[in-house]
């Protein structure tokens, strides 16, 4: 039990991390602004989420298991809400050059 | 198991070095928008993998902190970015002074 | 070397860093961000510190942190104060120099910046 | 040499680079987000060194709201940087070099060589804890041991609303500090706003009332509120109280007036100022603390919202 426990985290984390890696590449290489945009919410959404799903079965009660959870949707929440701020900014600037 | 957390901690914060690095370069504002956005969401997971690792399990509550206030500082991050380029950019608009 | 040993070294350059900003940087925004890390590196000290004053179960001295939390505070007050200070201050003459040099003779030595 | 102390010398290294990027890069705006980004890690280290208490402190204050607050005022004198032309000369630059390594390696060395047996408070204070019933140990220092640092801490941060509110101009006393911010009814910012807020203030009551046991209490929860407050007032849901308002100025008095009375109360039928009698001591500081939550929320919102500066009409 406590082997099955330990692969899902360790898979879940890795490929928690292998997101992260892949939206700061993206970050390093896209060249303008919407494609890091959309590089940068792969980091956030997938990366964060594996995490959160790899460290659930290391949780001691339901009460961390939600407090995680509801972590991932408030940074859901905020990284839907904030790029759309920042393309509609990138847009503007566009159109107005 | 704690060295795998260990070491996926401090892959992520690498990558977060590296990610800030090109976003603090970037040429436009916008892409410097994004920097609070990226450092709340690895900040969180770098966080949330620590507590699991040392047993602390208020890093929860300081990450549930972190996630309102980061989203908050995005949220002000663009507004403010936004403002100034009202005021520097276009020029067109005369709203508030 | 511990890992407490080296969010210490890290601290005391904190500290260092802060202080040369603090000198050298002729704009008063810059100055407050350097007084800032300056504030937050004897923080950190505080934590190392207390962090080997580990004992009876807590992980760290609660007194240091208890003073560490309210210089936090105090901290974030008198930034908020300064910064106010100095928007009134650009507001009313529209620049930000604390030189008592007027402006337009300021200008008359542009290799700094 | 461990996978974890790497991570630390790592995560030392990561802070630094960030803390010589905030000295060193030219442009303000670029500066203000490094240090941002450097009160965030430092949020990481504090909980590194079993602090939590700390951690959550500096993750509201240095994260989020000093973040906002240096921000904001780069925005605003972003216009006046070209105007500042009078960088030091060689010779500052060099002493001034000098002086900051010699600081740094003194403190580098008394961390070095710090005396064998360390000296601790934690004993006292855990002996001590059953006096007041919270089994925080941080919480009873600042509540109960050293209340009265927080009571002066409490008036520090009174002092600095009068003092920010001062330097309103003749014509704008009495009115709303800071910009009106106009209401995109259709506006994603609007939507967050609307539906943020609740949240956040059932996490706040949490922080602040898991902080008798756990690490919280008074003061991040009450940062988390002011961030609420101001969230909705950039979102033009809600505007700045006029600075008149008598609820308000209550408001910000409530925390320091109550532990004053409560301390002279000590005095008068106790032994000492600010001697709590043990039968109500948990009592006492849970109707503190609510004051004090709600003094701190207002407090801060209004230091981000700064001087009142439209005109009165």
């Amino acid at each position: 039990m406590s082997l099955a426990r330990d692969i899902m985290t360790i898979s879940a984390v890795s490929a928690g991390v292998f997101f992260f890696l892949a939206g700061t590449a993206g970050l390093l290489r896209f060249p303008d602004t919407l494609t890091r945009l959309h590089a940068l919410t792969k980091a956030d959404n997938l990366g964060l989420g594996l995490v959160v799903l790899g460290l659930l079965p290391q949780a001691g009660s339901l009460r961390e298991g939600l407090k995680l959870v509801s972590i991932w949707l408030l940074v859901l929440l905020a990284g839907a809400t904030v790029s759309q701020l920042i393309a509609r900014t990138a847009r503007q600037g566009e159109t107005a050059k | 198991m704690t060295e795998f957390l260990t070491a996926a901690v401090g892959f992520i914060l690498a990558l977060l070095a590296l990610g800030l690095v090109s976003i603090l370069r970037g040429p436009g504002d916008t892409d410097r928008m994004m920097a609070a956005q990226l450092i709340g969401t690895g900040g969180i997971a770098a966080l949330l993998l620590v507590g699991t690792v040392t047993g602390v399990s208020a890093a929860v509550d300081v990450a549930l902190t972190l996630a309102l206030l980061a989203t908050f500082a995005s949220i002000a991050f663009v507004k403010k970015g936004l403002s100034s380029l009202e005021t520097h950019g276009t020029g067109s608009t005369e709203n508030h002074k | 070397m511990s890992g407490p040993t080296a969010f210490g070294l890290c601290a005391a350059v904190a500290v260092g860093l802060g202080l040369y900003g603090l000198i050298t940087n002729p704009h008063p925004l810059r100055k407050l961000i350097a007084f800032n890390l300056l504030g937050s590196g004897v923080f950190l000290l505080f934590g190392v510190v207390g962090r080997r004053g580990a004992a009876a179960g807590v992980g760290n001295d609660p007194v240091p942190q208890a003073l560490v939390i309210t210089g936090i505070v105090v901290a974030f007050s008198a930034t908020a104060l300064a910064i106010s200070l100095l928007l009134r201050l650009f507001q009313k003459t529209g620049s930000t120099t604390l030189s008592n040099v007027a402006p337009p003779n300021a200008s008359s030595d542009p290799s700094g910046g | 040499m461990n996978i974890a102390t790497i991570f630390e010398v790592v995560l030392a290294a990561v802070v630094l680079g960030l803390g010589i990027w905030t000295i060193a890069v030219r442009e303000t705006y670029s500066a203000t987000v490094g240090f941002v980004a450097y009160g965030l890690l430092v949020a990481l280290i504090w909980v590194r060194l079993d602090a939590v208490d700390v951690a959550l402190t500096e993750a509201a204050i240095g994260g989020g709201l000093g973040g906002v607050l240096l921000l904001g005022a780069a925005a605003r004198l972003r216009d006046a940087e070209p105007t500042v032309a009078e960088a030091p000369g060689m010779v500052t630059r060099v002493s001034a070099a000098a002086l900051s390594a010699l600081t740094a390696a003194a403190l580098a060395g008394a961390i070095v060589f710090l005396p064998d047996p360390a000296p601790t408070l934690a004993p006292t204070v855990v002996a001590h804890a059953s006096a007041t019933s919270l089994a925080n140990p941080v919480t009873n220092v600042l509540m109960a041991f050293r209340a009265m640092d927080t009571m002066l801490e409490k008036v520090v941060l009174l002092l600095a609303i009068i003092g920010v509110w001062s330097l309103a101009p003749d014509n704008a006393w009495g009115g709303h500090p800071g910009p009106r911010h106009q209401a995109d009814p259709d506006g994603i910012l609007v939507f967050l706003a609307r539906l943020l807020p609740p949240v956040g203030i059932v996490v706040a009551i949490y922080i602040f009332w898991t902080g008798a046991n756990h690490p919280g209490g008074a003061f991040q929860g009450g940062a988390i509120l002011a961030s609420m407050w101001v969230l909705a007032i950039m979102a033009g849901l809600t505007d700045t109280p006029s600075i008149g308002r008598r609820w308000l100025r209550f408001v910000l008095v409530a925390g320091p007036g109550l532990f004053l009375l409560v301390g002279l109360g000590g005095l008068w039928f106790g032994t000492a100022f600010l001697a709590y009698p043990p039968a109500l001591a948990k009592p006492l500081i849970l109707g503190i603390e609510v004051a004090m939550i709600l003094t701190i929320a207002a407090t801060l919102g209004l230091l981000l919202a700064g001087a009142p500066e439209r005109s009165v009409k």
